[in-house]
Order: structure tokens, then sequence, then C-alpha cells
């Protein structure tokens, strides 16, 4: 009794959207906002030079203006706009952050995925590898890198880098071994795919859930890293406008002008901030927490 | 057990001799000439060769590298600081307990903070604000909080003291080195309020951004976990919403929150450097800072050594709190 | 001064009650890394530690005169290689004991010894003598004019008592036990010091000088000069012995008070003459840019004035002034953009000053970008200065008031601080006739003139005295302050 | 009745030991006839009239407890009325409950059968107050437990009740135990004070009781744990307990034990259960009355003897026919129900499925009303012309011949061992012992045995994803393909049926060349027409379809390029009837139709009759017994072979 073409008639059932919660079905606007907030800010870090008023190095008036509507957010310390610093400055703090993340998702993501996929002495070696990393206390660690190299944003970026991608090789390699071992990898090896196959259309789409959410989730934490760098002076040489060594720098002013520590730490805050909420928004659009 | 402590032992060797051979190679690329560093700006040339000498700089790399792990290992010895002129070692242990109690109250009031967040979203509605709250607390960096609040509970408010361990004089220096509880040991109750006192802004400072991480990673592995059918089991027993939180959500959403504990005493170590700076903190923070200032390279190999190992054994700990938190782990 | 006196002031602190208070609150901004005074090249604690440690000679307050300490009176052999002091009658350490000539030659035979680091302030000592208990005569290998300004020096050879020196030797010449304990004569004992925290001293009992009007003084450490700021504002500090920004000097709360005084520490950029800035003319060029009269008040108020010459104006007045070139005057060379590098011990200040000229050179058409530096890093430049910073802005106190040390430190070939390898055989040679020279006038007419030659040449740039401020809050007086003792107050002639 | 067991239940508060409790209650078998009339007769109509039609007292609540006296309400022991839930899921709305009826007496127990997706757990859940609140579920109508109303009960008056009157036991035992707590903290946080947690567990019968108290579930056999849920469920002597499929992950031989143990406890105490399986064997085997559920709505109720011999709803019979029993002829396919193709707007659910089906039936909702078959109701406007042979008719005899076989082996192991590792420690577990087996040419061999026997095992070390410790395998040239237990987990999810179905056709397929993207589309449309689907799945996601069409395109991709062996690793044993019987039927005429050799692995000896031509019989990594399927079920030669067919629910009337 072989059944007839079409006998069974497919009952499709809705498909999930990446834009929609789960468990309530309702999109959430708040997740939709804080992602927009986050393109906004990479735009913004892209092309807020741009906007800026003035050069964000040239002294424009009086030092110690409070914020008018001249000078938004004030003048600095030797007169310089701290509207146009600010803007300039996200790119500073914003375009690392990213361009650390990115790093470490490519390095740790190939670095897990080489470990989960093909186990044995491979997999032995880099998991060795990345625990070496995992249990350097990173931060502390890329700081006496930094002060070793020479401060500069580019050295900062790649000391972070250095300790960023183990995190990302362990979420890897953990996704791809829970994958690996599920029936539907095993049924495309016995229907011969091949290796290079196996992992990139049966491994590494599954595993790409996880690796965007801890990579949303960790925008923050190195956005807030580069500005603990750049406040420990290990970021870009002056008279970059980096956030964290504006905030830094004129931290003694926070009695008498309070605007030159307060703007840039709340930039920081707001980037921070933005990232994470929308870390959360993602994880439970991926992972219908 | 046993195999799990020895693999932990060799671990820990392992990344001691591979630290310091990073120090080491940091210490060729830094700019810092360490003999200057030892005798000052205004030394003569005369001076930094015979100090150059005396601490075995002239010496091939490998040489020094060698009697470096030579004393680290067979004698306990991280060599002599240049700024102090003492045992880096005794330096360390001098600083250690300011620190460990700082860490220790920061790890705290992370949990707590952890489980108010987790909690709080999971059980109470109305407690959502919290959440924005505290989400808002980790987004801050580290010097805008610290220095806020100090700003704010110390100068403007009087409600906290304004930085340092203790604002009363004669401080044991007891057996345990934590100030809150050698006074009580000295029987001094009042002395151990005044250290909790100090303790609070920095504790909470340090704190936050762990207990909202922490909170987070607990609150999403608790949402997972209730919706397992163990849950349901416990809810169809007619248990309270709290009791099956408490008594059987909890300790199965410890693991993810455990490694996420771990992971963030990383970034508490690294915060040190700022909390103590702002706090006057006598610890090995604040003593990392000075010896960067001043190019004691000897002094900061030390201190990484130092939380290296102790972050490693952080790590192994909560290896440990995870094998007891699920008796399906085995060590 | 800017203080002045303040008898408007009494007693606001709440915790003093009626009676005046004797002990004095201050902070450090680092610890002092070690206490012996053999070992500590350190600027941040030397008021506490010439509260505790003096030596034979030093400078008499706000001057760089020269005045018997623990030594009466003292005389010079023609030949200037013998020096014969008279001790001080009953001078007593803080342990009771009184000092003798051989505690003086067992201090500076300690001092002389290869272990520790100030050991090159005796360096051209040949032998020593005890003729009598009252009297200590030096000998030296070579003339040394300015041996005596190296005594006056902060750092220079202290007095260090038998319980220092022999109870506790314990085969390390008391080096372990003198890190963090003291036994000097001076006005003061350390009654406590604990590291990261704060030092405690009270009132030496045995002083043989006058009484000093605090009973006591305590430093603690509080690292960021903001929280310094808050807490003399906040009254749980009397002051802010150094620090204090300058940026806020001009609008201090009300019942803060300024007292500021002239230090060595000449404000400086260093010119490194092997990566851009190769010709003179680039040099010229660049000077025009860093003139200080332009920048000068933005960076520090009144508190500074433009340098008068390579000299800090309390060490010495050129005979005729120096002439800047102006950005219409210097020949239209290119010069490509240029680095800058700062001290980071004063970062604050540094900093400032760095964006200050960086805006004010490109005016001139300069780029620039500035970072900070540790404090050993530009004693390496020399070793790759192609990789060195072009110019190094920094505040260095020399050792003293003798033009000689600032000369020799900076200016001449292979001096100490001559970071970027700078050469001047004319004014190397105008250098060595001077060192060489007893009359004092016709030893600064040489130094004077040196300095005049690499200034032209551009090796060295001048750019401001820059004075030091005490922050207090009202009601200080007598600081006791030297030109020679940066950053820090006397504290045993300091009064309420 | 209720009189009668007043006095056991009294005395079970002032006697400490529970075990006298049994002695002075006595076994109590409730005649379920006593509730036959409630609801049953009445419309949905009435109900409305009347809410709470015989219930004395209901909607009394709370005080009772609070006074400290155990309930003991006279009225049935549940009143389901009219219950109506609505929940939210992916945006949808559904309604797996529409206004459904059920009365459940004192000590009674009540299978609730129906296929997957009629509303089973759903109901159990309603009746706990326990359906998960994110998906707002929305219930009205009547529950009524123990002469008190849960629909709108307040949290605190449901968990008393749970606590008190309510037990449940889930389907997974390996889940429904919390991992990290030991058994007896488990078990007292529902004892309470009194009780001995120990005497229960022997009660539920596992042995050396005190030991095992400080047992964490991971140490204890899947059986072990169902008892111990079990324990857990009865040992507050509840009014009800909610059984939601209890067996269905049990081994046959386990299964049987904890059927047993259920009637005994029941007989011993005078729970009522509720007991929820798609099993009509087991249920068959267990309950005193049956509830058939359909789509949300009961489609039959009635004394499950009769109910069995004569169903009154199409529904029903259907269910009875495809079932594989022992005897089942395998001359011709089970039969079948037609896939469910969506709800119908109006009208008889089961209408566009129904082989009775009028024009009247797709207008008029027809009510559970008397029929004449037996006791009980049924929903259906034809109730007269139902039968158990209903459905046979429908199924034609087998398209092609079994394939000619050979005595060429396909597969033939030698000796095979293979030891595991246990993580950590140093045991071994002997998965596969000494094993010898081949498999013929066309031949369809069946493994069955215990879980943990080494099936899998050897199907993977045939497959080549394991490889053996000791012992050669030797397969004919082509890669064997597998059929998978769980058929979503054997599909990618992110990856379309097409790509799924066709990975077989990039690689060396028979012909050296490789095949264009035009033949590659055309050969994938053959092989989902092949398993039953519309070629146009092939643009579908795994998720978009339902279980049985998961597995049907598992199928399809192991046969798009024919393999010489088949390996299919328990592919019905998560289905329910029909659909298990549909996929039987697939495989069986795959095979025929493209001349496998299957290798079948069940613990299902029905299945395995049904579908081989021998069976093979696994113990502990040993082969125990083999030969001919007829053979082996109607002459066991080994111990272990006679047990499961003991083992094996065979109750009830046997389609021939
Ligand atoms: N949380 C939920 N939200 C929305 N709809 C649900 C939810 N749970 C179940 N359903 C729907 O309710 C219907 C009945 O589901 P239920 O789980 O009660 O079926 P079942 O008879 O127990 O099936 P099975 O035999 O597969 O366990 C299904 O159509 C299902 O899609
Ligand atoms: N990867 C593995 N590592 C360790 N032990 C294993 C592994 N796979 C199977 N085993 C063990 O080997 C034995 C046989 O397992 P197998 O899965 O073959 O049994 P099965 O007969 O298929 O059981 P079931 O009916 O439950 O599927 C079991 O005791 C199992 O615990
Ligand atoms: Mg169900
Ligand atoms: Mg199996």
């Amino acid at each position: 009794m072989t059944l007839p073409a079409g006998a069974v008639k497919l009952a499709r059932r809705p498909v999930p959207s990446l834009v929609r919660s789960s468990h309530s079905g309702r999109v959430r606007w708040g997740d939709r906002i804080a992602l927009g907030a986050l393109l906004l800010v990479t735009l913004l870090a892209a092309f807020g030079p741009l906007l800026a008023p003035d050069d964000p190095n040239a002294r424009v008036g009086a030092a110690f203006q409070a914020p008018s509507a001249g000078h938004l957010f004030g003048t600095d310390d030797i007169g310089r706009d701290v509207f146009t610093r600010v803007l300039s400055g996200i790119a500073l703090t914003w375009l690392p952050g990213l361009t650390i993340i990115a790093g470490g998702v490519i390095v740790g993501g190939i670095v897990g995925l080489l470990s989960g996929a093909f186990g044995g002495w491979i997999d032995t070696v880099l998991q060795r590898l990345t625990d070496l990393f995992l249990v350097l206390p990173a931060t502390l660690i890329a700081i006496a890198v930094v002060a070793a190299l020479g401060p500069g944003l580019v050295n900062s970026v790649v000391a972070v880098s250095v300790f960023w991608w183990p995190w990302y090789s362990r979420i890897m390699r953990g996704e791809i071994k829970t994958l690996a071992a599920r029936p539907h990898v095993e049924a495309a090896r016995l229907a011969g795919a091949s290796r290079l196959r196996l992992l990139t259309r049966y491994l590494l789409p599954g595993a790409v859930p996880a690796m965007v959410v801890a990579a949303t989730l960790d925008v923050a934490n190195v956005v807030l890293v580069l500005a603990l760098f750049s406040f420990l002076g290990l970021g870009a040489p002056a008279p970059s406008p980096e956030l964290g060594a504006m905030s830094a720098r004129s931290l003694e002013s926070l009695t008498t002008a309070w605007w030159l520590p307060i703007v840039p730490a709340v930039v920081i805050f707001l980037l921070a901030f933005a990232a994470n909420v929308a870390g959360d928004g993602v994880r439970r659009m991926l992972q219908s927490v | 057990m046993k195999r799990f402590l020895l693999l932990r032992l060799a671990g820990l060797v392992g990344v001691l001799v591979v630290m310091t051979a990073v120090v080491f190679v940091l210490r060729q690329l830094l700019p810092a000439d360490p003999a200057r560093a030892a005798v000052g700006p205004n030394a003569p040339e005369s001076v930094v060769a015979a100090k150059r000498v005396e601490l075995g700089l002239d010496q091939p790399l490998y040489l020094q590298f060698g009697r470096y792990l030579d004393h680290l290992f067979l004698h306990g010895d991280l060599g002599q600081s240049s700024r102090t002129s003492r045992p880096v070692g005794g330096d360390i242990i001098g600083a250690l307990p300011a620190s460990l109690e700082l860490v220790v109250a920061a790890v705290l009031v992370a949990i707590v903070i952890g489980l108010v967040l987790a909690l709080g979203e999971l059980l109470l509605p109305w407690a959502k604000p919290i959440r924005w709250i505290l989400l808002a607390g980790a987004s801050a960096p580290i010097f805008l909080t610290g220095l806020l609040g100090l700003l704010l509970l110390w100068f403007k408010w009087h409600l906290l003291p304004g930085g340092g361990r203790s604002g009363l004089a004669d401080a044991p220096t007891g057996p345990t080195g934590f100030l809150t509880v050698d006074s009580l040991l000295a029987g001094r109750p009042l002395l151990a309020w005044d250290a909790v006192q100090h303790l609070a802004l920095p504790a909470l400072t340090l704190g936050l951004p762990m207990g909202v991480a922490v909170g987070r990673a607990l609150w999403s592995s608790l949402l997972g976990t209730m919706r397992q059918d163990y849950v349901r089991t416990a809810r169809s027993k007619g248990l309270t919403e709290g009791q099956v939180v408490r008594r059987h959500a909890l300790r199965n959403s410890a693991a993810a929150p455990l490694s996420m504990a771990g992971l963030q005493i990383g970034l508490i170590l690294a915060n040190l450097l700022i909390v103590e700076r702002i706090f006057a903190w006598p610890g090995i923070g604040l003593y990392t800072v000075q010896s960067l200032g001043t190019d004691d390279l000897t002094a900061v190999l030390g201190v990484a050594l130092v939380t290296g190992a102790a972050y490693i054994v952080i790590n192994a700990l909560v290896d440990l709190a995870q094998a007891v938190a699920d008796p399906r782990v085995s060590l | 001064t800017a203080g002045g006196t303040s008898g408007t002031q009494t007693g606001t602190t709440n915790s003093t009650g009626a009676a005046p208070d004797t002990s004095l609150k201050t902070a450090l901004q680092t610890d002092i890394a070690t206490f012996d005074p053999d070992n500590n090249f350190e600027v941040a604690g030397l008021g506490a530690i010439l509260a505790v440690y003096q030596g034979l000679v030093a400078y008499g307050p706000g001057t760089t005169k020269i005045q018997g300490l623990l030594a009466k009176s003292w005389t010079v052999s023609p030949d200037g290689l013998t020096y014969t002091f008279t001790l001080r009658d009953g001078v007593k350490f803080g342990s009771g004991k009184s000092m003798t000539s051989a505690d003086v030659k067992a201090s500076f035979e300690r001092r002389m010894s290869s272990k520790f680091v100030l050991n090159y302030f005796l360096a051209g000592v040949a032998s020593m003598q005890t003729p009598a208990p009252n009297l200590f005569v030096v000998k030296l290998k070579s003339p040394e004019p300015g041996l005596l300004d190296s005594f006056c020096s902060p750092w220079g050879p202290k007095i260090v008592g038998p319980d220092g020196l022999g109870t506790h030797k314990a085969g390390d010449q008391s080096a372990a036990w003198l890190t963090d304990h003291a036994d000097g004569t001076g006005p003061f004992l350390l009654s406590s010091f604990v590291r990261g925290q704060g030092y405690k001293f009270d009132r030496n009992p045995n002083y043989w000088g006058e009484k000093p009007a605090m009973s006591s003084v305590s430093a603690k450490i509080v690292p960021d000069i903001g929280q310094q700021v808050l807490q003399v504002q906040n009254g749980d500090l009397d002051l802010v012995q150094h620090g204090y920004p300058f940026t806020q000097l001009a609008s201090l709360p009300a019942g803060l008070q300024v007292e500021a005084y002239d230090d060595l520490g000449l404000e400086m950029a260093f010119i490194n003459p092997t990566r851009n800035l190769k010709s003179a003319a680039q040099r010229t060029k660049v000077k025009a840019g860093l003139n200080p009269a332009g920048w000068i008040n933005d960076a520090f108020g009144k508190y500074a004035t433009p340098a008068k010459s390579l000299y800090p104006s309390a060490m010495l007045t050129p005979a005729k002034p120096y002439q800047w070139p102006t950005a219409s005057s210097v020949a239209d060379v290119a010069v490509p953009p240029l680095e800058i590098g700062y001290a980071a011990g004063e970062a604050g200040v540094q900093q400032r000053v760095a964006d200050l000229l960086i805006s004010q050179l490109g005016s001139v058409g300069i780029k620039a970008t500035a970072r900070s530096l540790s404090d050993a890093e530009p004693s390496n430049f020399a070793k790759n200065l192609n990789k060195a910073p072009d110019i190094f802005l920094a505040q260095n106190n020399p050792d003293s008031a003798d033009p000689g040390s600032q000369a020799g430190l900076f200016y001449t070939t292979g001096g100490g601080l001559n970071i970027f390898g700078y050469s001047n055989p004319a004014a190397d040679k105008l250098f060595a006739t001077a060192n060489a020279t007893v009359d004092i006038g016709k030893r600064n007419a040489l130094y004077d003139q040196g300095a005049q030659l690499i200034f032209d040449d551009g090796g060295f740039v001048p750019l401001a005295d820059v004075k030091d401020v005490i922050v207090h809050r009202g009601g200080l007086k007598n600081f006791g302050t030297k030109p020679g003792v940066p950053w820090n107050v006397d504290f045993g002639t300091i009064t309420r | 009745m209720a009189a009668a067991r007043r006095p056991g239940r009294e005395s079970a508060r002032s006697l400490s030991s529970p075990m006298s409790v049994i002695e002075v209650s006595g076994p109590i078998r409730l005649d379920s006839r006593n509730y036959k009339g409630y609801g049953l007769a009445m419309t949905r109509e009435q109900a409305r009239l009347a809410p709470n039609p015989g219930l004395p007292g209901a909607q009394r609540s709370l005080p009772a407890f609070a006074a400290g006296g155990r309930p003991s309400g006279d009225g049935p022991a549940l009143v389901v009325r009219d219950l109506t839930v609505t929940m939210h899921r992916d945006g949808q709305t559904n309604h797996p409950l529409k206004g459904l009826d059920l009365t459940i007496g004192r000590g009674e127990i009540v299978a609730l059968v129906g296929e997957s997706g009629s509303g089973k757990s759903t109901l159990g859940l309603a009746i706990q107050g326990l359906l998960p609140a994110e998906s707002r579920p929305q219930t009205t109508g009547s529950i009524v437990l123990d002469d008190i109303e849960v629909v709108g009960a307040p949290e605190r008056t449901l968990r008393q009740l749970r606590r008190t009157q309510l037990g449940s036991v889930f389907q997974d035992p390996m889940t429904s135990l919390n991992p990290t707590m030991t058994i007896g903290r488990q078990l007292r946080e529902v004892m309470g004070g009194d009780g001995d947690p120990a005497k229960w567990l022997e009660r539920v019968g596992i042995g050396e009781p005190v030991g095992k108290l400080r047992a964490y579930p991971h140490e204890l056999s899947g059986g072990q744990r169902q008892r111990i849920m079990i324990a857990i469920a009865m040992c507050r002597r509840p009014v009800l307990v909610v059984a939601d499929e209890p067996t269905t992950a049990l081994d046959v031989t386990v299964q049987a034990r904890v059927l047993e143990l259920i009637r005994e406890l029941r007989d011993q105490t005078g729970t009522a259960f509720l007991f929820v399986t798609h099993d009509l064997s087991v249920a068959a085997s267990i309950a005193d009355r049956i509830a058939v559920l359909y789509a949300g709505r009961l489609a039959e109720i009635g004394d499950v003897t009769q109910v069995m011999n004569a169903p009154a709803h199409p529904y029903t019979a259907a269910l009875l026919e495809a079932r594989f029993t022992i005897g089942v002829t395998k001359d011709r396919p089970l039969p079948t129900l037609p896939a469910a193709a969506g709800e119908p707007e109006q009208g008889c659910l089961f209408a566009p499925r129904c082989l009775l089906v009028t024009a009247e039936c797709t207008k008029v909702t027809p009510e559970l009303a008397p029929i004449s078959q037996h006791a009980g109701a049924a929903a259906c406007l034809h109730t007269e012309k139902v039968s158990a042979e209903l459905w046979t008719r429908v199924a034609d005899a087998w398209p092609a011949d079994p394939p000619t076989r050979t005595d060429t082996p396909v597969v033939k192991v030698d000796n095979l061992s293979k030891v595991y590792h246990r993580r950590g420690t140093h045991d071994l577990t002997r998965a596969l012992d000494g094993v010898e087996l081949s498999v013929d040419e066309g031949e369809c061999v069946a493994l069955v045995g215990e879980s943990g026997s080494g099936k899998s095992t050897l199907l993977r070390i045939i497959a080549g994803l394991v490889l053996p410790t000791v012992g050669s395998v030797a397969v004919t040239e082509k890669q064997p393909q597998m059929v998978y237990q769980d058929a979503s987990a054997s599909l990618t999810p992110w990856l379309s049926i097409g790509e799924l179905v066709g990975e077989r056709l990039r690689h060396k397929v028979s012909g050296q060349t490789k095949l264009d993207r035009a033949t590659r589309q055309k050969l994938i449309g053959e092989a989902l027409a092949r398993v039953g689907l519309d070629p146009c799945a092939a643009r579908l996601r795994p998720h978009q379809l339902s279980g049985g069409q998961r597995q049907r395109v598992a199928v399809a991709r192991a046969v798009v390029v024919p393999p010489r062996l088949l390996l299919c690793d328990e592919p019905v044993s998560a289905m329910d009837v029909s659909l298990a019987a549909s996929i039987l039927n697939l495989l069986e005429s795959l095979r025929r139709e493209l001349r496998m050799a299957v290798l079948f692995v069940t613990h299902d000896l029905a299945a395995a009759r049904f579908v081989a031509d021998r069976i093979v019989v696994m113990q502990d990594g040993r082969i125990v017994e083999s030969g001919p399927s007829d053979q082996i079920v109607r002459d066991p030669r080994h111990a272990y072979t006679r047990e499961l067919l003991a083992s094996m629910p065979e109750h009830g009337p046997v389609t021939a």
C-alpha cells in the first residue's frame, strides 16, 4: 500500500520567528528597541564624529564652562567642547569593543569548533590551551601586557583579545559536543556528509544562537573593560577623546565641574546598558528563556 | 577526589610556570629598566649598573628565569621588591588580608544581589524595577559607582566613612587579618562595626557587577529548571512556589551561576586595582598600583602569581561547589 | 604667599573642643616605600623622614642658604678636600642616647655601602675621622664645591642612632629593621608604620631643639588626590601637602586656604634630537610652539611663572633673558607629527600641560599626541632613541640647590637624567670649568652661559617655575617649606 | 460505600503504622458501575442548568481542612463538568479541552486513552491546577475533587488539595525526581512528620529501603524511580492519583510489575486513579473504566471490557484495530486511521477521518449519550453502525511480495564485544558480550530485550558509528542507514527537509557521477512521496511537521537511495498506536518494495513479531534466544523470553 503522493497532507505549523518570544507569543517591543539602540550606537560610533559641532582637539572657548546651548556638555579643563569629544569618543570605545568581541567569537569559535568536532588529541591540546587562558586572571594580565607593550588603543585591543577568546571556545566546544552527540548529526554522518559539510551545515548553525547570545551579553563587559583600561591610562594617547580617559582625568573636578567626569562616564554607562538590555533581549529571542 | 586535587595541583604549578614565563617575557619588553626603578631617577649610571648586577639582570634571561623558579618553588620566595626593599612575599602577606576581607565581603554582597535579582524576578511580579536598577548598576563603570557612592554617601550625606579600613586607632592586627573578625575576637564590637561601615561601600562597588552577572545566570538557569519535570513533581506535592524554588530549583540551578561566579572573581581581582585606590584600601590592589607606578616588576610579578594561584584555587573551589550541589557530578 | 595670616579662623573642626588641637592630619598619595634614609629616594614622604632624621647641615627655611643643623659649624680646607664639622652639643636620639661623632661616622659608613641606593652622595669621600666626640672630619678624593649642598639635600646623609645601627644590625646593616622603624635625632619619633594605611609620628621627648607645636602627626595613605581634596574639605585632613589640582585653586570652598612656595622642580621639555627633530631649525620651531607665555595661565593659574632659564629661579637668575622664537620668526621647516611623553607620577598636571602644548603646537602647524610614561621609562630612552618620544615633559627635582647638580643631572653629556643623550661640547666645557670653580659667582655665571647655549640649540626647553601649593583648613602657620624640599611641610615648625 | 471506608480512614490517623492501616482498611474493590449514572447521560445543556448535580455540599472548601479533619466527602472522587481549557503558545490559541465531562468514583481506576495531542495530559494538569502559567491557561467549567471546586480556587486551596487529596505520577521517571535531593528527603517532604519513608519504599517493592533513602535518583533504575514516584503520590493516601503515562518509559517486564503495584495499592488504600495512557492494552489490564478522548472531547466512556469488546465510537474501534497484538495477522497492513488534517469548525471533530461520516456529521456536534453496545456512553451520531471490525476492510493486502531471501548475509557479526568505561570510575559496562548475528539479504530481524541489554550498541556498531572492543563486523558494500526512535532529534532543526533527505544524493551515489540539482530534487520528491508525504514538504523545516511526519522524513532519508540494510532503533516506541501502526506499515511496505534487509530494534514482542521474520532476544549484552518470529512467540525457550511474553498486557479481545 504505497501511499500516493499527497496522501498525508501537511498540517503546517507556524514558524517561530526570531523576534518573537516563545512563551508569550508576543513581540517584545522592549527587545526591538534595545536591538535598535545597539544599531544606533554602532551607527553613532561610525558617523558620530561627522555630527560633532567642533574639532574634538581644538580649544573652542574658556575652560570649565558649564553645559549650555553653545556647548551642550560644557567645556573641559582646557576649553575643548565636551559634546564633540564625547561624540568622537563613542567610536573609540565601541568599535574596539566590537572588534574584540568579533575576534573572540572568531578565534574562540574556530578553536571550539575544531576541539569539539575532532576530539582526540586535538581536543586535548586545544582544551588545555583554553584552560590555561581561562585560569589566568585575564583582565589583570591584559593590564600587565598593555603596560609592557606600551599603552595605546591597538595594544589594548590586542591584549584584551588575547584573553577574550577562551570563553567563546568553551561555549562553542560545549555546543558542538552536545550537538555532535545528537542523533541528527549521527544521521548526517551515516548519510555520508563530508567532514566539512558536517561542520558547516550540521554543527555550526546549531551553535550560532548560543554564540550570538554570549557575544551580545559580552559587549557590555568589553566596553567596561576598555573603559577600565583607558581609565588606567592604557588606552589611546592624548588628545584622543577616549571616554574612560576623559572621565579619569577629570575625576578631581567632580565637585567643581561635575560634567567633566560624569558625562563621559554616563555615556559609557549608556553604551553598556544598551548592550546589556539588548543582550537580555537577544537571549530571550534565541534561547526562548 | 584525590585525582581531582592532584590534577588541580599539577595545573596550578603549570600555570604558575607559564605565568612566570609570560611576565619574564613582558619584563623584557617593558620600556622601564628595573635597576633604574630600584635606585631612583637621580642616581648616577654607576649606581644603576651596580644595582643591575645585584639584581642579576646582567645574566642571560633563562638563568634569571631558572633562578626565579628555583626560588619560587623551592623556597616560596618571590624575590625582593625594589620599591620597599623587602621580600615581595612578606609585602603581599601584609597586604593580602585587607584585600581578602574586601573580596569576601564583595562576594557576599554579590550573592545577596544575585539571589535578590533572580528570585525577585522569578517570584515577585512587582520586583521588576529591581532588575532595572541592578542592570543599571552593572552597566556603570566601576570608577563611576565607586566615586558617586563616595561622593553621596560619605561626602554629602555622611552616612558612611570615606575610605580606609578603619577610622579608629590601634586596630588589632589579630589572628585572621580580617579587621571585622579580629575586632570581635578582641572583644571590641564598636571597632568591628566601624570596620563593617568602612567595608560597606567598597564591597558594594566591587560586588555589584558580579552580583548582577551571577543573578542573571541564576535567573536564566532557574527559568530552565522551573520547567523541569521534577519541579512539576514538587508543585504537585502542594509546596508553595517559594518552597519549590528553595528546595528543588535553586540547587539544581547552581551550576551556571557558580561558573559565572568563578569567572567574575577574575574581574573582581582586576577591579581591586581601582576600588582599592579610590577607597584607600590597603590591600594588594593598592600595592600593585603603587608598584606599577614605580616600575617594581618583581612586586607586580609576585602579585600576579599570588592572585593567579588564588584564582585557580577559587575556580577549583567552584568545581567542588558544583560537585556538592549536584551529586551526579563526580570530581 | 596666598595663605598669609588668618586669625579669623578658629577651631572649625567639630571634634577638637576648646583646647587648640595639637595633632596634625595629613595624607600621602603613595606609601613611603622605605623609611630607611639611606634608601629612600622618593619625594612624597620626605617631610616624614626629615621629621625623624637630620643631617649635619640643612637649607634655611624658605631659602637655599646652608645652615648648620647637627653640626654647629664647619671649616673647609683651602684645597677643598677636608671638611671639619663641629657637632652640636646635647643632641640626643629618639632613644635618649647622645649623639657623638662616632654615630656620624657610622652613619656615613653605612651610607657609603654599595647596598644602599643613595650611596652616591658620598662617592667622593676618601676617609673620615673622629678626632673628638664633637669633631667629625671628612676627606675627599677630589674637591667637590657642591658637597655641602648635597649634605643639605633632603636625600643627603642623615645621622642614624646606635639603636638603628647596632641593636638591629642582624647582618644586613639594619636594612630590614630600618625599613619600617627609625632612630633619628629629629623632633618626631616614628610611632607607627602600617604599610598601605599610614604613619604616625609623636613628639620626640628627647629632642635637642625647640619642641614642635604638634604633639603628633598622622599621615594616612589616600592614593586618589580627588579623595584628599574631599577629605580636606570635609575636615578629615588638616592639609593637602601636594597635588591639589591647580584648576580648583581659583575657586576653593570657604575655609580652605592656600600656601604657595617655590621649589627646585623646573617644568621642562626634554627634546629628542635624534628622531623627528634632528635639525636645530625644527627644534626652534617646536620651541616657538612650546612658549609658556601662551598657556601657563591655563595650566597653573597664578601659581607659576614662565621659566627664566634652564635653572629654577630659586637656584640661579640668568644674566640675560632667554630669547624665545615667535611663530612668525621661525623658519618654515617641516615637522613630522610629534609624540609627547610625560611623567606619569604627576599625571594630572603634566597631562594638562601636554594637552595645552598639543593645542599650541597645532597653532604653529605641528601635530602631536601625548602619553604618560612610568618613572623608570625615560632612563631607557637612550637605548633606542628612534622609539622614544620627541618631547618629554617633566618636573624633576635635582638633589640639591647647587646649579651644578642641575647641570650635571640634565644638561651634561652622560648626565643621569639627560634622557635623550643630548650632547653639546661647548656647554660641557663650560660646565666642567664651573664644577672645578670654587667662587660661587663665577661658577654660577659659567653654568648660566652653558645653559644659554643649550636653550638656543633647543636641546632642553624650560617651561615654567611652578609653585608648590599647600591647601589647608586655615589656621596653620610656619610651614617651614624650603625650595630644596619639594612637596612637603616641616612637621617641626608648623603651628596652628 | 463511604460508610464502609470511613472507619479505615479514621483509624489511619489513630494508628501510627501505615502497615496496620492496610490491615484494618482491608482490600476495597469498588464497583465502578455505581457511578455510571454520573454525568454520562447528562447533556451539556443540563449541566449548565444544574452546575453541580448530585453533589451535596460541593463548593465546600477549606474549613474542613483547617479543622484538622481529613475530608471524607460522600461524592465521587472527581467530577469534571463541561471543562474547557484554552492555552496559548507560539502566538497561537489552542483549545486542548472542549467541554469535557468525566466522573471518577472513589477507588476507581479510569484509563484515559487517546492519540497524542488529544488533551490527556492537559486534563491531568488541570485537575491539579498545574497548567503551565506561561501559556496563560483559561479554564471554564468545573472540576470538583473530593467535593472541593478546583476551577477558580485560590492557589492556597489548590496547594492544600495537592498536598492532601491529590497525588501524581508522571511519565518519565528519569526526570520527575529531583536529581539533587535524596530519595528520603523527597519522600519526607510529602509525608511531613507522620509516616515512615522506609516503610513506604518497602511497600512499593524496593529492597533495602533504609539504604535507598540516602540514595540519589541517578543511583536507581527507571523502574525503581517510578516506584518511588508512586510512593510519593500515594503516601498521603490521596483521594485521587493522576498518573500520566506512568509506564510508557518502562520496559515491558517492569511495566507489568508497576501496573500490578498500582492495582495493589489501590486495593489497599481506596485511592482513585486517573490513568493516562495511549496503550489500550495497558488500559485494559489495569482500568475499571476507560475514557476515550478525541481532540479534547470524550468520544466514548464505559466499562473497560465492554468497550474493548464492543466499541461504540468509530475512533475507539480504530484505536482497537490499530493495536498490534501478539496475534495480529502479518498478511496485510495494520488498519490505521488516516492522518489528522486540522479540526473542522463545526460538527463532529472526528468527521474528517471517519469512515462513517455523513453530511449531518459535519453540522451537528454529537453529545455523549447512552448507547446500545454497552452500559457506557459515546458521542457519535452513528453508534449503531460501529463494530469491532469497522476498520478492517480499509486495509488492503501488501502491495508487493516479501523480498526473496538469499543466504548471502548483508551483515555478519562475529563474537562481538563492547566494553564501556564509566566516566571517572574504574567500572566497566559490558554492553555487548560475544554477540554472533547475521542478517540475510531481504530478511527482517527484530532485536528485542530490556533496556540496557545492548540493542542500540549493536546497531551502532553495525552502522560503523562505534568501534567494537572485540570482534568483527562484515557489512556488504553499501553503508547501512538508520532510523531513530526520536524522529525530531534525528532531523537537523535548521535544515530543510529537502536538504536533509538530499544529503545522501550529494555524495557518491550508486552511479559515480555527481547528480545535478534537478535530478536531486526529483529524487527527493520521489522519496517523500514514497513515504507518503507531499513532495512540497521539501521546503519545510522539521518543526513544521507532526511527529509522525517527521519519522516519515527520517525514513525517506534512509531510503532515498535504497540501502541493502536498514537499521531501525525503536522507531515507533514513542508513538501512539495508530501512528505506530502506520509507520510499521510503511517500513514493511518499503522493505517489500525496495527489497531491503531490516534490523529492527524494539522492546515490544508484538511489534517484533509483526515486522520480523526472525526474532533475536538479548539480555545483558548476550543473545539468549533466536528463531523465526512465530516460533519464538508461540514456543519461547528461554526463561527471559517467557517473562517478556508474560509481561505483555494482553487483555481484551484480539482482532484476528
Ligand atoms: N502549554 C501549552 N500551550 C498551548 N497549547 C498546549 C500546551 N500544552 C499542550 N497544548 C496543546 O494542547 C493539546 C493537548 O496536549 P496534551 O499534552 O494534553 O496532549 P496529550 O494527549 O497528553 O498528548 P501526548 O500523548 O503526546 O502526551 C495539544 O494540541 C497541544 O498542542
Ligand atoms: N557511550 C556510552 N558510554 C558508556 N556506556 C554506554 C554508552 N552507550 C551505552 N552504554 C551502556 O551500555 C549498555 C547498553 O546500552 P544500549 O543503549 O545498547 O542498550 P539498549 O538495549 O539500546 O537499551 P534501551 O532499550 O534503553 O535503548 C547500557 O548499560 C548503557 O549504559
Ligand atoms: Mg501527554
Ligand atoms: Mg536503545
